[in-house]
């Protein structure tokens, strides 16, 4: 009986706990799905308000120029045509973006796009939990290494393999390339995808490589990064 | 000459994009169509090398137009082209065999490239379109 | 020392509901988030995607008809203007829809306001979901309240209240008047925000009220709204 006595005084506190837990976390939900809300709504407003505002200009603009001064209609009608399709890229990216990439799924994802194109592909499945600010990296790298072997590559294999170390893994991701002359024409540096992931790669006090190679003869891209498991900097990496 | 299948619901959509692929020299818009359960008739009278499919249309949409048209007319390859990935449709759009999925707003030019890369037998995949849609297709709260 | 052990399964159960309650706590939140972010993505693929494809599409072919069909040009070019500035017209409804305040988190910044102006208060909760546009405009009702209250009363107690009635539902803000002779100098009239919630509480088919009252001797300021549940005229308020 007494014992009953002390549990009920636990049980109690657990009820109280419980309800105060509860409350917290209404009032956690709340603030966050407002503060997105928000968040959302202003980048929404910004990136169309402006884009929109350009084009309904613009598209007057031109209207005028058509007999008058033809040439620069045509620059008018080129800016028109590229903000929409920017602003069309960029609202596809944020809708991508929004969602924190998993490395799991960003697998699965790679697996049926390169099937979708008709690449050859072997992708290796990491049986290991990671924290989560490596998770995402190694998803960054994924997502961006893949969309680019479907974009650049014209690849017809692809390999992606991880490996373990102790203190570091790497991950690597191969693609042959179907002609030779493609190379020099392809690998400009023009893009901020390589760069963008370089510099979460930095963040986590990590290396990456990037670029054309010759194996057995042939053309492939490689991309490599190798990330320390228990990093000096480990910072948060954001989306 | 690739003789082409146009179905797009949006008439100005449609219109612009028949107007800009028949200006290259190797393509030919044969038939155009704003509703997914008209492209087989169509198709059957027209006999297009490629069907270009928009995803939202009335009356059952591309994906179920592509299906129909692989037993309908196995000749005539199908590409998918829409603005924005949603769940599943890279993935329903590989099921229903199409070889392409790509942006409606992509420029003409390129988009001409995909047409002459599919008829030499090429899938032609837009890599953020899928990469969008297969985002959206991984998360549990997708379906509305 | 029984005692103490039974407490100590207590103290362990109560360690492990917290636990569980955090990680629902944590979920709960984000998914709410996730939830939001898709559906203003969703809404906003809806809108743009055939916009933005419409203009970048017909830009394209305007530009190669300038000098071949200038008639045909200055028409692609009055449908991408037209077409922009339509758009342009439903994202700000649609961003206006997102800004909506919603009564809950309206009743959580109340407290936190009177709490910071060191008026004492009691705020009722209302539990229970009511359509988006009566939980707006009761939302507004807080938020134009409260802030006049901060701002006109001098007060030194607040009371929020609802009254569920089957087709109705009222809310009344009351506060009390720091000096009598304060009334006829405030209450003049020369502000907007009650004159606007009016016009809101009306669209919705309902009543306000607002004026200065006696009570058991002493000066207070009452607002009430009272709005029906299934209003004839159910109107989206935009913001
Ligand atoms: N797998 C690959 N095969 C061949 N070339 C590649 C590959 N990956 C990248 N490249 C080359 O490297 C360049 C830089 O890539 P990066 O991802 O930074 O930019 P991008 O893909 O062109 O544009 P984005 O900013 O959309 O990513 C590419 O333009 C391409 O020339
Ligand atoms: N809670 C209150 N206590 C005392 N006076 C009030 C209270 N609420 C409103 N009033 C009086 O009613 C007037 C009208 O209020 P209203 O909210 O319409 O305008 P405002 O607050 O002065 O300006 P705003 O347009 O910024 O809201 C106020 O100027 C004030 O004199
Ligand atoms: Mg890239
Ligand atoms: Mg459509
Ligand atoms: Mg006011």
């Amino acid at each position: 009986v007494r014992g009953l006595g002390l549990d009920m005084i636990g049980v109690s506190r657990m009820g109280s706990a419980i309800r105060e837990l509860h409350t917290a976390r209404q009032t956690l939900a709340r603030m966050k799905v407002e503060e997105e809300r928000l968040r959302l709504a202003r980048d929404l407003h910004d990136l169309l308000g402006q884009t929109l505002s350009v084009i309904t200009l613009k598209s007057e603009l031109a209207r005028n120029l058509i007999t008058e001064d033809p040439a620069r209609c045509a620059r008018e009608l080129a800016e028109i045509e590229q903000v929409g399709r920017t602003t069309l890229r960029e609202v596809r990216k944020t809708v991508a973006g929004y969602r924190q990439p998993q490395l799991s799924s960003e697998l699965d994802s790679a697996r049926q796009l390169l099937e979708a194109a008709g690449i050859e592909h072997s992708i290796e499945e990491l049986h290991e939990e990671l924290p989560q600010p490596l998770d995402a990296v190694l998803a960054w790298t994924v997502r961006e290494g893949i969309t680019n072997v479907i974009r650049h590559g014209r690849a017809r294999r692809c390999l992606l393999n991880f490996v373990r170390e102790r203190e570091r893994i790497s991950i690597e991701i191969f693609n042959d390339r179907q002609r030779a002359e493609d190379i020099a024409e392809q690998y400009t540096d023009r893009g901020n995808g390589l760069a963008g992931l370089q510099e979460r790669v930095s963040n986590l006090g990590g290396s990456m490589e990037a670029g054309p190679l010759t194996l057995s003869g042939k053309q492939h891209f490689r991309l490599r990064v190798e990330l320390p498991t228990q990093p000096t900097v480990l910072q948060e990496d954001g989306q | 000459m690739i003789r082409v299948l146009l179905a797009e619901d949006q008439a100005m959509v449609r219109g612009a994009l028949a107007a800009l692929l028949s200006r290259e020299a190797d393509i030919e818009v044969v038939a155009e169509v704003a509703r997914g359960d008209t492209v087989i008739e169509t198709a059957l009278v027209a006999q297009p090398d490629v069907a270009l499919l928009d995803i939202e249309m009335p009356g059952g949409g591309g994906l179920m137009a592509a299906q129909a048209l692989r037993t309908a007319l196995p000749s005539c390859r199908v590409v998918i082209l829409t603005t924005f990935g949603r769940s599943g449709y890279l993935r329903r759009a590989m099921e229903s065999g199409a070889v392409g999925f790509l942006l409606k707003d992509e420029p003409a030019k390129a988009l001409a490239v995909a047409l002459r890369r599919v008829m030499a037998g090429e899938r032609v995949v837009d890599p953020d379109l899928a990469v969008a849609s297969l985002s959206e297709g991984n998360n549990p709260l997708t379906s509305r």
